[in-house]
């Protein structure tokens, strides 16, 4: 039963590899400067590493092929996900000009280029060997990421993240398992055969699949580790991890709805939990002063939308979550760039205290700071609101209206939640403290580049066509 | 091309006085009265061909422009037409020539003579409309100049609160007359006269609801019962402006309303009823009213309201000429009554509680011997101008089969010659009560008169300005009426293409046999009024009767039959209370409340997701663990299931 | 054959409940030593003698080390473990309760003896041990490095990550300097001495 | 040439932030040069001009589709003519930051007015709202009105999002204004339900009100007068183009309601403005009682009505943004809004008397001036379209318009003077000429409003 | 027969390692859970593997294993820089994150 391994199949696999070995190349480069390699250049070889990775992504957009015996599928699928996940990552590392400790930073940048390696793999993976490993590979990298900084609190976050991430890989696991069990093989494609869905160990067994995919897109029930983690994590990191892991999961996540033959009960919960987190997200978010938390939050209601956009395995379904998903990672990063302008290496500035009446003192960041908030919310000038229209129409054709009526609701929540952070910023008569000036270019053209996109998606929607097929 | 003349030359008056105001001072008024003397000029010259012509040719028409299909504007002066403008015209110039000399010494001199023009424009506009919407607009910019004037000395809190009162209750006939419109658009899809009148039977149901309507705004113009509260409180102007607008033109606007819409009228027998009734009730209650009155002016008011309530009863019989007849005799005697009474006030100061003149006759002649031929004339007695057409509107409204109306005529004749008399007896005759202490003449709280600054370098207006028009409208209030004589007079063959020829069929008592019976009520009256007030003795203790009689007054004369009262508590006091509920009470607590309820619920709820976030890793990892449980169920379930 | 499964099963469940009640972590750790223990003889008895041995060298021997040597590291004059205020809310109870219903319907769903009809893959069975048979190292590693290689190029990824972390995390923060460059800065501060020595 | 009409307020605006925080000469000249351009443009481009780029083709075809023509010229004009007005009437401490407010304002009226895609119209409905937002912020004397403000228009915008998108998907394209597609399905209820709600908070019909009296109230007149004048005709023009040719069937079934509340409005309105203290809230309830008018008018589904109906969007507007202005200048001189200290200013200001008396006569529908025409062509075709009592009922709030115009009329100009009040100086020539354009144009209107009907 | 004990079995041990994690306070127990829960799944793996007679169930638990051991690494590693400066090896004092 072995596969020949041909060589277009190491070609699909070779940005993975790239950037891999990239970060081993950004770990001798350090040890080979006398004391530490500085700041900038572990940086610039990182990101190097990320663009030639993603140029040769770029390269393989028209083919289609099935590598590794289904272990990995190259297609116009993967590569859009490995390019999201690839710009993510070129802007936290950008956001780690800005701030951190200098004397880490090659360690901090090879974990972030191996997570997105891992990130990557994910994207293309369809069967459960890849889809566990490149998880895996994602989550341990970003557990140590976690405790870089030297808060309490981000130690604090990386034992959190470890353990509860851990228990969810284990319920992933045991879904793994029962699905091999009840498959006879690894494949997704294994489990597109209709008898399956007489077999009950293929129920349990994509049960316990769905709870590690939902743990790990942080959908409400098991969202409690996000708010946690994302405000002890350093900054660049949260924002990393923000995006990337969302992209990677998604990815197998639509690749195992889209593979499955009458998948409408099997994913139900799933989308009710989707609709439940975009309700308890947006409302979760009322309360907040730390814009880091916020965003977490923000985050778990974002994923509710990209999922709600996947309801129902329909052609154009992806391609709006896709579109979605790029959208929210330029919000996203945006702004957590504005975040990191604004911090110094001391301390973070995510306390709304900083932000209060910054309209008056930075006014360029305040309104860059307004313009992402107003994506969030789905503002019509921003691609926000193109991708909510687009996230509307689907499922209203889709038949799921009940999570359109839920969209809606979660938005209207959420327009009070991010209005109360642009009221704050442009009060009137509130004197703050003085503000750092962080003169980190990279961290500057990172939320410049997010920007322009979050404007120019609306007029130029590029949403993929040939995304499909994906278990093949 | 003439009528655009006799229509815009006022309105250039009112926009010169308006725009060149204070430079103009005095000259404005001279502006004023000459612009609208040239208007008066040019209607004469447009005697002929306006009475020219039969039916639809009648009159000369003059197109505007038009809004919308339906919706088209133009001019028209037919015989109806003609007289109104002759009277607004003719008497309007008489009264501006007088007011140069009664707002002499006020400063803001131009202003007034630019909304009296503005007033004559309006009036005209009014009358020479040849469809609805221009006679509409016209009542609204009527309304608009009469509310100006009302209200001229803004200063003074009262005359404000009495411009307002008539301008809303304006607004009331203004919105009715509008429902008339809507009805007649959606019923004969235009608005003009001709194709109204045309066309009645297609009115059919609707009818008597487009009389009633069109009714209301006469009623509310012409200070008919339910809406004639704003009359007496309009005494708050400037004497000019009650002669010219609250006795001659404006009031007489209802008059002039049914009488053009007279086949409407002919066709509804109920709609004469209605106008018929209101309009004797009218008479005889403003005539009570006129009783119980001290202040000059406000017995003239209730005696202006009390002879259209004649005129109304007349044209809502269909004796539309008599009721014209009668309109036109009274613009002139009721003018000069109330000029004669300006120089009267202006002599005394502005005093015009009559309980503090007395013994005028000496000190303002003029105005004595013009008031003694207009006492006469209102009180009908015979060759003077009102015997003749009361007359005929009291055996009008017998010959059109309405008895009890033909009573109240009488008695009404009769007490309208008794308070006139009255008035006269006290201003002019005795010995001048001015400078007694007004306790003791009945006056509880004197009035301060209106200090309206006199003009600094006080140089007196010329004598014969004020005295010369009262003249002239006395010597008319005797002569209006020879017009009128006998059935054939050349009044009535004046109005026959309009009105067309009616034979009155014989009734009970013969024409003659009314004028006997009206002149006995009105020697009646005579007498009680001479023994009250005028015989020698009465006039040397004329204080002390007055001051009983004050006493003596029913309230519900002296409260006006508690029409204001009524009229506060049905209509006003419930709208301020609705309104300060729906504004303090009902938007703020219901719909806010509901917002800020789904505000509050919202923040509850995230406190609650903020409740469970609460650090502990081991209680995360059991939510986790729950959560996968429920998962386990159902997907164990639907295993099961299969 | 069924009786050795049924004695091992209670065994496995005995020793996993003892790792979880176990008052002090060395008990704990011997419990999970005995738990991989058993898991190995069943492994045998699932005819992946591979993956057996695997389980006692790379998971009791390697695993397990290092959990005792940071038992050995935290405890050392450290307070008792586990104490002061069990702060977990009384849900704890329901959950335990939803635990055991848990059990019961993965026990239901067995019984229904899903209908698992094996397609024989490999196309040889035969006893546990010989060369080439299903379950033997040879056929393990074959599969391995044939079909199975993208995994096993991503494990390296994942093992680099682990050591990289580790040092990261809990490493000291002084630089690493090479032997060579090492050994001259200490001469230089040997002479530097000697030098400050004589002067005084 | 379309696109000029929104790019160039949008650019001068944005380029207006460069300049230093209060400075006036500069920032004023430049803000009228680009009303007034906005104001020629379409009157001498004529009848239509039009632009139209691709946007979107999958889920629904959607498009960057512009064009004027009927109802939209005339709201772009009444659009221009009053930002030009409320321009010249700046002269508050940060002038250039309302000035720049006021032209992103245009600009994004702009686009909705001549918009022709639905869902283009959606996003232009959303983006009118953060200049008053901000405008709220920045000089609101509480922050409550800023958020009322803002979640009753957004959740409005979001249910009109929904509906579009359900539009698009069930129509094929959005792209439709102009062209008649009927909508019988299953879904057309729901559609309009989403459409006539937001268009009823934007108006605002009677139930979804409560944000605008606070909002007019404290927003700076300049800003408000814009807000009140056309903002408020947003939801009006959306029933007038988008639900009336499309959803006629779903309509129809609704009217009865809709009839219903715009009697409650106009009622409603009419009888809180009659006992409020504060000028600006009076003259706020009176365009909730003005506005409920033409809502009446639209769902009458009469030709006659709906041309009154455009003709009084217009006249409403015209009088509402001078009134606001003159208010404004009111509350400048005297500091306060009450209208129980107010009193006597025509003493000493006669030019302000006048403006304040002509504006207040055409908003109570004085024949001869603008508020007269439309009002009477409305019930005339409300009549003629069976809806007797409805009409009846409409006629006393025209009354009860006369009484509380009077009121707030009388209340500050006439009677004494009162001593409390500093004597300030009259009408200056720029505020003057910042109310003057729109009392003419009330005049022409009133005297010949065929030109609207042409 | 014999696939649906070992499933039987390996949900046991599963949930046992579950309640390990949501039960006990000593942050190496709970490691000490998530291992077992680990190797539930790799006995099912492997249970799976001998009825279908597919050695893929060998690999992943080849592969289990490894990434056991990395996160078993780390978590010891996060494990002994929490508690190193503190007193007492518990994890309810680790709560400063919340709201």
């Amino acid at each position: 039963m072995s596969i020949t391994i041909s060589h277009a199949d190491w070609l699909a696999v070779l940005p993975l590899f790239i950037v891999g070995c990239g970060a081993l190349i950004v770990l001798l480069v350090d040890l080979a400067w006398p004391k530490h390699a500085p700041r900038n250049v572990s940086l610039a070889i990182g990101i190097a590493v990320l663009i030639a990775a993603g140029a040769f992504a770029a390269r393989t957009y028209g083919i289609n092929h099935n590598a590794f015996g289904g272990g990995f599928i190259l297609g116009g699928f993967a590569v859009i996900f490995e390019e999201i996940i690839l710009l993510s990552s070129i802007v936290s590392l950008a956001l780690f000009g800005a701030l951190g400790r200098s004397d880490r930073i090659a360690g901090i940048t090879a974990l972030i280029l191996w997570s997105t390696s891992g990130a990557m793999l994910m994207a293309g993976a369809a069967n459960l060997m890849t889809i566990f490993l490149g998880l895996e590979l994602l989550s341990l990298a970003l557990y140590c990421l976690c405790g870089m900084a030297e808060r309490k609190t981000s130690q604090e976050s990386a034992l959190k993240y470890l353990i509860l991430s851990s228990t969810a890989s284990g319920f992933l696991l045991f879904g793994m398992a029962l699905l091999f069990g009840a498959s006879g093989g690894v494949t997704l494609e294994g489990l597109a055969v209709p008898a399956l869905a007489a077999n009950p160990l293929y129920w349990l067994g994509g049960g316990f699949f769905l709870i590690g995919i939902a743990f790990k897109l942080s959908l409400m029930p098991f969202h409690m580790w996000s708010p946690d983690v994302y405000e002890g994590a350093p900054l660049p990191v949260t924002a990393f991890m923000s995006v990337v892991t969302k992209a990677g999961t998604l990815a197998v996540f639509a690749r195992f709805a889209y593979s499955l033959p009458s998948s409408h009960n099997l994913l139900l919960p799933f989308f009710v939990i989707a609709g439940i987190s975009m309700i308890g997200g947006n409302l979760a978010m009322l309360p907040q002063t730390d814009l880091k938390r916020l965003l977490a939050y923000s985050g778990i209601a974002q994923a509710g939308y990209i999922v709600a956009a996947l309801a129902g395995a329909t052609a154009l379904g992806i391609r709006y979550a896709l579109f979605y998903l790029a959208v929210y990672m330029f919000m996203n990063l945006g702004a957590f760039g504005v975040i990191a302008l604004l911090s110094t290496d001391r301390e973070e500035g995510a306390q709304l205290a900083v932000f209060s009446g910054l309209g008056r003192r930075r006014p360029a960041l305040a309104a860059a700071m307004s313009f992402f908030l107003l994506a969030l919310a789905g503002f019509p000038p921003t691609a926000g609101f193109l991708g909510k229209v687009l996230i509307l129409s689907v499922n209203v054709n889709a038949g799921y209206a009940w999570l359109a009526a839920l969209l809606v609701a979660g938005t209207a929540i959420s327009l009070y939640a991010y209005f109360k952070i642009v009221r704050t910023m442009y009060e009137r008569d509130m004197e703050a403290p003085p503000l750092p000036q962080s003169n980190a270019p990279l961290a500057y053209a990172g939320v410049l580049l997010c920007a322009v996109f979050v404007l120019a998606l609306t007029f130029y929607p590029l949403t993929p066509s040939n995304v499909l097929p994906l278990a093949r | 091309m003439m009528l655009l003349v006799i229509w815009l030359l006022p309105l250039l008056g009112a926009i010169v006085n308006f725009a060149f105001g204070p430079q103009l001072k005095r000259s404005a008024g001279i502006i004023g009265s000459a612009l609208v003397g040239v208007s008066l000029i040019a209607t004469l010259a447009e005697w002929a061909p306006a009475t020219t012509g039969a039916g639809a040719t009648l009159g000369v028409r003059q197109h505007l422009f038009a809004w919308m299909p339906g919706f088209d504007f133009g001019l028209l002066l037919d015989p109806l037409s003609l007289i109104w403008t002759l009277i607004i015209t003719g008497v309007g110039f008489l009264i501006l020539l007088y007011s140069i000399g009664y707002m002499w010494s006020d400063e803001a001199i131009a202003r007034f003579f630019a909304y009296m023009d503005l007033f004559v424009f309006a009036m005209l506009t009014l009358v020479l409309s040849d469809n609805f919407v221009g006679l509409l607009v016209g009542w609204g910019l009527v309304g608009l100049a009469s509310y100006f004037l009302i209200g001229f000395w803004f200063f003074k809190p009262t005359a404000v609160a009495a411009a307002r009162k008539a301008f809303v209750i304006n607004v009331v006939g203004d919105v009715a007359i509008m429902f008339a419109i809507f009805i007649m658009f959606a019923k004969i899809g235009s608005l003009s006269f001709s194709a109204v009148f045309a066309h009645v039977p297609m009115l059919d149901g609707w009818l008597f609801w487009t009389c009633t309507f069109l009714f209301i705004g006469a009623a509310a113009k012409s200070a008919q019962i339910p809406l004639h509260t704003w009359l007496p409180d309009a005494m708050e102007g400037p004497t000019p402006v009650s002669a010219l607008i609250h006795a001659a033109t404006m009031v007489t606007a209802g008059v002039y309303l049914v009488a053009r819409c007279w086949p409407l009228w002919n066709a509804s027998h109920e709609a004469q009823l209605l106008v018929g009734t209101t309009g004797a009730v009218t008479a005889l209650a403003a005539a009570v009213l006129g009783i119980a009155q001290w202040d000059i002016k406000r017995i003239l008011a209730y005696s202006t309201m009390s002879q259209i309530g004649y005129m109304i009863m007349g044209v809502g019989v269909t004796a539309y000429q008599a009721g014209v007849a009668h309109f036109f005799a009274h613009a002139f005697f009721k003018a000069c009554l109330f000029l004669g009474a300006g120089i009267v006030i202006h002599e005394l100061a502005d005093e015009q509680d009559i309980r503090r003149m007395g013994g005028m006759r000496a000190r303002t002649p003029v105005a004595f011997w013009a008031m003694f031929a207009a006492v006469l004339a209102i009180s009908g007695v015979p060759l003077f101008s009102g015997f003749f057409s009361k007359d005929q509107i009291i055996y009008g409204a017998l010959a059109h089969g309405h008895p009890w109306m033909y009573a109240a005529g009488i008695v009404t004749a009769g007490i309208t010659t008794f308070y006139m008399f009255r008035l006269f007896f006290v201003t002019f005759f005795g010995t001048y009560r001015g400078d007694l202490n007004p306790a003791d003449v009945g006056v509880e709280h004197p009035e301060e008169p209106t200090s309206h600054e006199p003009q600094h370098g006080a140089t007196h207006p010329p004598a014969w300005i004020m005295a010369l028009p009262v003249a002239i409208l006395g010597v008319f209030s005797v002569i209006a009426g020879y017009v009128m004589i006998g059935s054939n007079s050349p009044w009535s063959r004046f109005f026959r293409p309009v009105f067309g020829f009616e034979k009155l069929p014989p009734v009970a008592i013969s024409e003659i046999w009314t004028s006997v019976i009206v002149l006995v009520c009105v020697a009646i009256g005579f007498a009680v009024a001479y023994w009250r007030y005028a015989t020698p003795e009465a006039l040397a203790d004329a204080p002390a009767r007055l001051r009983a009689e004050t006493h003596r007054m029913p309230r519900v004369l002296v409260r006006l039959y508690y029409f204001d009262d009524l009229i506060d508590l049905i209509v006003v006091k419930p709208a301020q209370a609705l309104g300060t509920f729906f504004g303090r009470l009902f938007d703020p607590m219901v719909i806010d409340g509901a917002v800020r309820g789904v505000v509050s619920l919202s923040d509850a709820a995230a406190e609650r997701i903020r409740d469970w976030q609460d650090g502990l890793l081991r209680v995360y990892a059991l939510v986790v663990v729950a959560g996968a449980m429920c998962f386990a169920i159902y997907y164990a379930l639907q295993g099961a299931a299969r | 054959m069924t009786a050795a499964f049924w004695i091992l099963a209670v065994l496995l469940v005995a020793s996993a409940i003892a790792v979880i009640t176990a008052s002090k972590p060395v008990y704990s750790v011997a419990g999970l030593l005995a738990h991989f223990f058993f898991l190995a003889i069943t492994f045998f008895m699932l005819s992946a003698e591979f993956l057996a041995v695997i389980q006692l060298i790379v998971y009791s021997g390697a695993i397990l080390m290092l959990f005792v040597f940071v038992i050995a590291l935290l405890s050392s004059g450290v307070a008792p473990f586990a104490l002061g205020p069990n702060r977990l809310p009384k849900i704890a109870a329901p959950a335990a309760a939803a635990v055991a219903v848990l059990l019961g319907f993965a026990g239901y769903a067995i019984a229904r003896e899903p209908a698992i009809t094996p397609r024989i893959v490999a196309s040889y069975a035969g006893p546990v041990g010989a060369a080439n048979v299903f379950g033997s190292v040879a056929d393990f590693g074959r599969a391995l490095f044939t079909t199975y290689l993208l995994p096993f190029e991503v494990t390296a990824f994942i093992l680099m990550v682990a050591v990289i972390g580790v040092i990261l995390l809990a490493g000291e923060s002084t630089p690493y300097v090479p032997t060579r460059k090492r050994a001259r800065i200490v001469e230089r501060q040997v002479r530097e001495a000697i030098v400050r020595a004589g002067e005084e | 040439m379309v696109l000029v009409l929104i790019a160039l307020p949008l650019l001068a605006g944005s380029l207006l932030l460069l300049l230093p925080q209060n400075d006036r000469r500069w920032s004023r000249s430049t803000g009228c040069i680009v009303a007034a351009i906005t104001f020629v443009l379409p009157l001498a481009a004529g009848g239509s001009g039009s632009f139209s780029a691709h946007w979107l083709s999958r889920p629904f075809a959607a498009s960057f589709d512009f064009a004027w023509n009927g109802v939209s010229l005339w709201l772009v004009l009444l659009l221009a003519l009053c930002t030009f007005c409320a321009i010249l009437a700046t002269n508050m401490v940060q002038a250039r930051t309302m000035i720049a407010l006021l032209l992103l304002l245009e600009a994004s009226m702009m686009g909705l007015f001549t918009a022709r895609d639905v869902l283009l119209f959606a996003l232009f409905w959303d983006v009118m709202l953060l200049p008053p937002f901000f405008a709220l912020l920045w000089w609101g004397p509480e922050r409550k009105t800023a958020w009322r403000f803002i979640i009753y228009n957004f959740s409005g915008g979001l249910l009109l999002l929904l509906a579009t998108a359900a539009f698009g998907v069930l129509s094929g394209s959005t792209d439709v204004i102009g062209s008649t597609h009927q909508f019988a399905g299953a879904w057309a209820p729901w559609i309009f339900a989403g459409f006539a709600i937001a268009f009823a908070v934007k108006t605002p019909l009677w139930p979804l009100h409560t944000w605008m009296p606070a909002t007019y109230a404290d927003l700076p007149p300049p800003m408000v007068s814009v807000i009140s004048a056309v903002q408020s005709k947003a939801g009006l023009y959306g029933f007038i183009v988008i639900a009336l040719p499309f959803l006629r069937i779903a309509m129809i079934q609704w009217s009865a309601l809709f009839v219903a509340l715009a009697l409650v409005s106009l009622l409603y309105g009419a009888l809180i403005a009659l006992t409020q203290s504060d000028i600006k809230r009076i003259v706020a309830y009176s365009s909730l009682s003005h506005l409920g008018l033409i809502v009446l008018a639209i769902f009458c589904f009469n030709a006659i009505a709906v041309q009154g109906a455009i003709a009084y969007i217009v006249a409403h507007g015209l009088f509402s943004a001078s009134l606001f202005l003159i208010l404004g200048y009111v509350e400048e001189r005297e500091e306060t809004r009450s209208i129980a200290h107010l009193g006597g200013l025509g003493k000493s200001n006669p030019k302000l008397a006048g403006a304040f008396t002509i504006a207040a006569l055409a908003a109570l529908g004085l024949p001869g001036l603008a508020g007269f025409v439309g009002e009477i062509v409305i019930l005339t075709g409300v009549f003629r379209a069976g809806y007797f009592w409805p009409a009846l009922i409409a006629l006393v709030p025209i009354v009860l318009a006369s009484a509380y115009m009077l009121r707030l009329l009388q209340d500050t100009i006439n009677g004494p003077e009162v001593a409390a009040l500093p004597k300030r100086r009259d009408l200056t020539v720029l505020e003057g000429l910042a109310v003057a354009p729109l009392l003419v144009a009330l005049f022409v209107l009133g005297v010949y409003p065929a030109m609207i009907w042409r | 027969m014999m696939t649906a004990n070992y499933v039987a079995l390996a949900t046991v041990i599963f949930f046992i390692g579950a309640a390990g994690v949501v039960v006990r306070r000593n942050p190496l127990i709970m490691l000490m859970s998530i291992e077992l829960m680990w190797n539930a799944a790799n006995l099912l793996f492997l249970a799976f593997a001998r009825a279908w007679y597919n050695n893929a169930g060998h690999i992943f638990a080849f592969l289990v294993i490894t990434v056991a051991a990395a996160e078993a690494a780390i978590g010891l590693a996060i494990v002994v820089v929490v508690f190193r400066s503190r007193t007492n090896v518990d994890v309810d004092e680790v709560a400063i994150l919340k709201g």
